[in-house]
């Protein structure tokens, strides 16, 4: 019961190509690719419309405010509006523009998040492109959104929007590599890229009890921090939306944007977040297993998707909660901090692997980034980098 | 119908002859680079079909000479832009046909 | 008799050799390091010449050797060794033990000197040197610790290099004793010519024993004679003499140690050790080789003397008495009385040693002065010098009875008495006896009796560590009289390997009277003679010597040493300037022109090269140039540095090979 | 393997690489440049070698793309002026093309079909690497860390 309630996606899909079945074999991969897209991006832009509207009324709600409320019930419609709205907007492009690029460069954005969404197991058998290498297929297609963005900002011809591309490029270029080596301790004990064989790798459970995820393992927790953090940065979100902060520079790279494209972009970014959240849940959260073994009779999909929901109110907590960091702050904590802290979480991996995967390793890898840890504080000397920054020419 | 390794090998030559023609007829710098690296793809796509076209079995040697041809690549892409952009600090111009220092 | 000594004999010169590079590696500054390493060597070596000595006396006459290969050369090896006899043994107790004396003597007396520690290196290379000599059972290893031990001389007399004068001494007393040291090489080659070995001891096959004298015949006798030119150099006898007294501008220490108590010695040493080749084929007891050394020993043993009555020069009165005692000891040795000869040379060892350290003292009490004629009233300023002094001086004069000298200045004359050739040199040596005793009083006077004159006004008395060098060699001076005494000839059996035996009576005999008499004759004579020294008496002024001024001509022959050294400039030294200056003129016009004729031949050569160099040559490589050039200019047009120039040159390159290769193809 | 995906594959990379070559401007043919990459790497896909395909997206698309267009930002001055072909490259590079492509279709040898081989998978690769070719793997590791030493020194400052 519980397991055709699991597959029943599975089988919807098998059920779909079935009625092709006597076509040749380019017909069923192309029907079953578009199955794939269309189920894709019938979920995360419904994921995406329901987001940007909690996202607004839970922010109200820190904020001590309502939020939208008057379209549709506790403004639930309100995206749909939001939707009519910006289609019908006049499309403006500058006249100094570089059109084509100008055109292309949400496309091109767009079009990445939604590949990158593309290998990452949502539930039991439901990984939209399983392929060798699913994470590097993640990295390198994700490093296509730099050149996108740097498209948007060179194309609109604009100070501003030239201004937030270099920054974006910037801090996307900083991030990367704590990204992907906060991502080698895992590959590093799974041994393998492909993201089914890594949740498989978390199914089990320690004593019956405590679920085997990565999170739960020293390096584990410090690898899922910095990922968690330098995903933040990817997706532009607060604390790290320089690239788009209003006070200074405008909308960054979107500027000169209106309409229906800047409404691509926005479904981008966000596409882009529940990417990376989805491959932190896939790489440290267990992907779509449950937290015990009883509560295995529940979907495997809700699981996925229920982790995927709390770190995303966690992103939207954060924008409530944290301001704006700084330039050279950001950048200092990437290169100084970030990026030697992810090195160590490989070695520490390395030490709970040969420790033997025990108490005996967990403790080990603990020492190792404890020690790191410190070492890096007192060497950075954080409490005088990051003192509140005096204004003596404000007073 | 499948493409021979002639098909590919064939691809490969416009590639490297397109590659050629950028660093040769351009007088940008920078579309020497791009040129060079065009090539070096020409290159890395032999190598890798000429290792699938090989009669198994084999050692992937193809592949291991392609990834180490797209690391070098990345690497002398990195050190062709900055010379580009110091030699442009010194003569102000990239039209190549402008260095002519060394003219003898 | 334990054969482990003779096999660790080696240890004798090898650890004052070490000592003396240990001191020369380290600092200027490190005084008290060299002070230790010297002396703590010297009582290292006492120690290995006592350990070695104590088994000789058990088996009188005995000889231990050890002999080892040094090299083979082809089929000819060459053999060194090492000896242990009696006359070895007591040698190395002497040089050990006085040589300690000196170097403690030496600590108080060069305490100002900069170059402290230098002087103990050199001291410590003599030492080892000096004893490798004594030791050395090859007539080679003895020539190379002689030279060794010249080379110490050279260094330590002139120590103080920076006075001219010791610059000169050092090179006359190095330059005389190798005219010496040149006949001794070609008597050791004549040696080794003839009997293949220049081994002394080898179980039966030694240059000294019957096997290896047989081989020798008449040639001996030349063979003695050469190698006693080398003992004539070292020893300061009679034509060789002169570099003696002038070494007495080294320290005083040296002085006593090299210059009157060991090396000098080293000559008699030779002589005894080799005395086989000078006694081959003796009739009576008499040879022609040991004839000539009878005679040089008694005309150096009485012109020493003569001179010494006439010096002013506290340590060159001392230092001809040291020429004229090696003539003596010569003579002993010359008439057969070799264990005489090498009693005095111990019991010299110590006197003389002990008055030189006291002359030292007075000089170093006196602050450098060395005039007897400025001295003066000493002996209440200096009583432990002057105790010390008075009994080497009576030692040295042949008091009998208590002090060593006398009972081996007895055997001596008693040895000269019998001699069957001639009587002369018993007379001439009673003569000497005389003289002796006479200027040993003359100088007692002047400096330890009579007024205080200029440089005796401030003098003192010296420090403990010199005064206890004096003490020891006193005590030595004396105790060593108990062996010599002829009632108890215990050293004279012990060196012949004759059983000794106590005869009071012995004592008692007619030379005993006779050389008495002429001791005490002659020191009456100096009291009566020199009591006024230093002061005016009637018509002759203060610093007039009393015989100088008796004998005015006779006195300017004597204080001008009989003018020996004037004779050799006038006559070898002359003929030196003579010859060299022919050499210079031949260098100068004959070999010169010569030069300078093949030189212009040369020249002339070189100007005819040098045009066809000009005309053919270089006219060829400038045209070769001037070619290159236009060549480079040519080729250097293609180098545009268009760099899509070059790409497209490499491109065609390509295509050139592609097409090479499918039409070879 | 069909022939169908080859020449769309083939016509689509081609065409960006020609594009990139001709363009008057240059950041258009920059991001032509990028299309042929793309399509290059999808003929990696298309021969098996997903490893090497992806690797090239990575580092071309993502960094060597991203810094050829900084560079063209940084040395924007004249980036449009003197549109000059030079004639004599393009001769070459045509006689070097006609003469590769005579010698290709020369050589009978390389009419041949792909055989069937088992995937390669990152594995085998991640294997191969760390066993048979360390060495290598060594040498380009200092030669990356050499370049991006020596990029950063090119394009410094100048202390004057």
């Amino acid at each position: 019961m519980s397991s055709a309630l699991d597959q029943i996606f599975v089988h919807g899909k098998r059920w779909l190509l079935s009625w092709v079945a006597g076509a040749p074999d380019w017909v069923i991969q192309i029907t079953s690719s578009l199955i794939n897209i269309v189920a894709l991006l019938a979920v995360f832009l419904t994921l995406f419309a329901l987001i940007s509207v909690l996202e607004r009324k839970i922010l109200a709600r820190m904020q001590n405010r309502y939020g939208p409320n008057r379209v549709g019930p506790f403004g639930l419609f309100q995206p749909v509006a939001d939707g009519i709205k910006m289609l019908i907007k006049e499309d403006i492009v500058p006249a100094r523009a570089d059109k084509v690029v100008h055109f292309l460069a949400p496309v091109v954005l767009a079009a990445v998040a939604i590949l990158t969404l593309g290998v990452i197991p949502y539930g039991r058998n439901m990984t939209a492109f399983a392929i060798n290498g699913g994470i590097l297929f993640f990295f390198a297609v994700g490093s296509a959104t730099e050149l996108a963005v740097f498209m948007a900002g060179w194309a609109s011809n604009n100070k501003f929007s030239m201004l937030g591309a270099m920054r974006a490029i910037a801090q996307m270029f900083s991030y990367e590599l704590p990204l992907i080596i906060a991502v080698l301790p895992v590959v590093m004990a799974v041994g393998s890229l492909v993201p089914d064989t890594i949740i498989t790798a978390q199914g089990e459970y320690t004593l019956g009890v405590v679920p085997r995820w990565f999170v739960f393992t020293p390096w584990g927790a410090a690898a899922f921090i910095l990922f968690f953090v330098s995903g933040l940065v990817e997706s532009n979100r607060t604390p790290f939306d320089v690239p788009e902060g209003e006070s200074e520079i405008v909308a960054g790279h979107m500027t000169e944007y209106s309409g229906f494209k800047y409404a691509t972009f926005f479904l981008a970014e966000y596409l882009g977040m529940f990417a990376v959240s989805g491959l932190a849940v896939t790489l440290f959260l267990g992907g779509w297993h449950p937290p015990a073994r009883i509560l295995e009779f529940v979907p495997s999909y809700i699981w996925f998707f229920a982790k995927l929901s709390v770190l995303l109110f966690v992103y939207i907590w954060l924008r409530g909660t944290l301001p704006r960091m700084r330039v050279d702050q950001m950048m200092n904590v990437a290169w100084k901090f970030m990026l030697p802290m992810a090195f160590t979480c490989v070695i520490a991996a390395a030490v709970w692997h040969y420790a033997g995967r025990g108490m005996r390793g967990w403790l080990w890898s603990l020492f190792v980034i404890v020690v790191v840890y410190s070492a890096l504080s007192i060497l950075l000397d954080t409490r005088r980098k990051f003192a509140p920054r005096v204004y003596r020419f404000a007073e | 119908m499948t493409p021979t390794l002639q098909a590919f090998v064939i691809v490969s030559v416009v590639l490297f002859s397109i590659g050629l023609l950028a660093a040769l007829s351009r007088r940008h710098a920078i579309f020497i680079l791009i040129g060079i690296e065009m090539m070096l793809a020409a290159a890395n796509l032999n190598f890798i079909a000429f290792w699938r076209f090989a009669p198994p079995p084999h050692p992937p040697t193809g592949v291991m000479i392609a990834i180490f041809s797209i690391a070098i690549s990345a690497a002398e892409a990195a050190v062709g832009l900055a010379m580009v952009i110091a030699v442009y600090r010194h003569y102000r111009t990239t039209n190549v046909d402008q260095y002519d220092q060394l003219k003898g | 008799m334990n054969p482990g000594i003779v096999s660790n004999l080696w240890l004798l010169p090898a650890v004052p050799f070490a000592a003396a590079i240990v001191i020369l590696s380290l600092g200027k500054s490190r005084r008290k390091s060299a002070v230790v390493l010297a002396i703590g060597g010297q009582i290292v070596v006492l120690a290995i010449s006592i350990v070695a000595f104590l088994p000789t006396l058990q088996t009188h006459g005995s000889r231990a050797v050890q002999n080892f290969t040094w090299f083979t050369f082809g089929e000819q090896t060459l053999r060194l060794g090492f000896v242990l006899d009696p006359l070895a043994a007591a040698m190395l107790v002497m040089i050990s033990l006085v040589s300690l004396c000196i170097f403690v003597f030496s600590v108080g007396y060069m305490a100002d000197d900069k170059n402290f520690t230098r002087f103990f290196a050199y001291l410590s290379f003599f030492s080892g040197a000096m004893l490798g000599v004594v030791i050395a059972n090859s007539l080679l290893l003895l020539f190379m610790f002689w030279e060794l031990v010249g080379l110490a001389s050279y260094l330590l007399i002139g120590f103080w290099i920076e006075r001219p004068s010791a610059a000169a001494a050092a090179k006359k007393a190095f330059i005389t004793t190798r005219i010496g040291d040149m006949g001794f090489f070609l008597g050791m080659l004549w040696l080794y010519n003839r009997s293949g070995t220049l081994l002394f001891y080898d179980g039966g096959r030694g240059c000294l024993e019957s096997a290896g004298l047989a081989l020798l015949g008449a040639s001996a006798t030349y063979i003695a004679l050469l190698i006693f030119c080398g003992a004539v150099g070292k020893s300061g006898q009679f034509p060789l003499h002169v570099w003696l007294p002038d070494a007495m501008e080294g320290p005083t220490p040296v002085s006593a140690l090299i210059h009157a108590a060991t090396m000098v010695a080293a000559g008699v040493f030779l002589v005894a050790r080799v005395y086989p080749l000078f006694s081959l084929g003796a009739i009576n007891g008499v040879t022609s080789s040991l004839t000539v050394v009878v005679w040089i020993g008694v005309t150096t043993a009485l012109m020493a003397a003569l001179i010494a009555i006439a010096q002013a020069d506290i340590k060159r009165i001392l230092a001809y008495s040291t020429v004229s005692q090696l003539g003596l000891m010569m003579v002993s040795l010359g008439v057969g009385g070799v264990a005489a000869g090498i009693m005095h040379l111990l019991a010299h060892g110590f006197f003389k040693a002990l008055l030189f350290l006291g002359s030292g003292s007075v000089i170093h009490g006196c602050h450098g002065e060395q005039d007897i004629r400025k001295m003066g009233g000493l002996r209440r300023l200096m009583p432990v010098t002057f105790g010390t002094y008075a009994i080497g001086m009576m030692a040295l004069s042949g008091v009998p009875l208590f002090f060593s000298g006398g009972w081996t200045k007895e055997e001596i004359l008693h040895a000269t008495a019998h001699w069957p050739r001639s009587h002369a040199p018993y007379y001439l040596m009673l003569a000497g006896v005389v003289l002796t005793a006479l200027y040993m009083t003359r100088q007692m006077l002047y400096v330890f009796f009579g007024n205080r004159r200029s440089a005796a006004e401030h003098a003192h008395e010296s420090p403990r560590v010199m005064t206890m060098p004096l003490i020891v060699l006193a005590i030595g001076t004396v105790f060593l009289s108990v062996v010599l005494t002829s009632a108890w000839p215990w050293l004279h059996g012990y060196l012949t390997g004759e059983p000794v035996h106590f005869h009071i009576a012995r004592v008692i005999q007619p030379m005993l009277f006779i050389s008495l008499l002429l001791v005490s004759g002659g020191i009456a004579l100096g009291i009566w003679f020199y009591r006024k020294a230093g002061v005016q008496d009637r018509d002759r002024p203060a610093e007039v010597d009393p015989l100088e001024y008796a004998q005015p001509a006779l006195f300017r022959f004597l204080a001008n040493k009989m003018w020996i050294d004037e004779l050799y400039a006038r006559t070898i030294i002359g003929f030196a300037w003579a010859s060299a200056r022919l050499s210079d003129w031949m260098d100068r016009y004959f070999w010169d022109g010569l030069v300078r004729g093949f030189g212009a031949i040369a020249q002339l050569f070189g100007i005819f090269t040098a045009d066809v160099d000009e005309r053919g040559i270089n006219a060829g490589v400038d045209e070769t140039t001037v070619g290159a050039r236009g060549l480079g200019r040519l080729l250097s047009s293609a180098h545009s540095g268009q760099i899509q120039i070059y790409l497209g040159v490499v491109a065609v390159g390509m295509l050139a090979l592609l097409l090479l290769y499918a039409w070879l193809a | 393997m069909n022939s169908i995906t080859f020449i769309i594959i083939s016509v689509f990379t081609l065409a960006g690489a020609l594009a990139a070559a001709t363009l008057p401007n240059l950041m258009h043919a920059a991001f032509c440049l990028v299309l042929a990459l793309l399509g290059l790497a999808s003929f990696f896909f298309l021969l098996g070698a997903e490893f090497v395909g992806l690797a090239l997206v990575f580092i071309y698309i993502g960094a060597v793309a991203v810094l050829i267009v900084f560079t063209i930002l940084l040395t924007r001055r004249d980036s449009k002026e003197h549109y000059a072909i030079n004639w004599s490259g393009v001769l070459i590079a045509l006689a070097v093309f006609a003469g590769l492509t005579w010698a290709v279709l020369k050589t009978q040898s390389l009419s041949v079909v792909p055989p069937q081989i088992r995937t390669l998978t990152v594995k085998q690769i991640g294997q191969t690497l760390m066993t048979g070719y360390v060495w290598p793997l060594q040498c380009v590791g200092l030669l990356l860390t050499a370049a991006l030493i020596g990029a950063l020194v090119l394009v410094m400052e100048e202390r004057r």
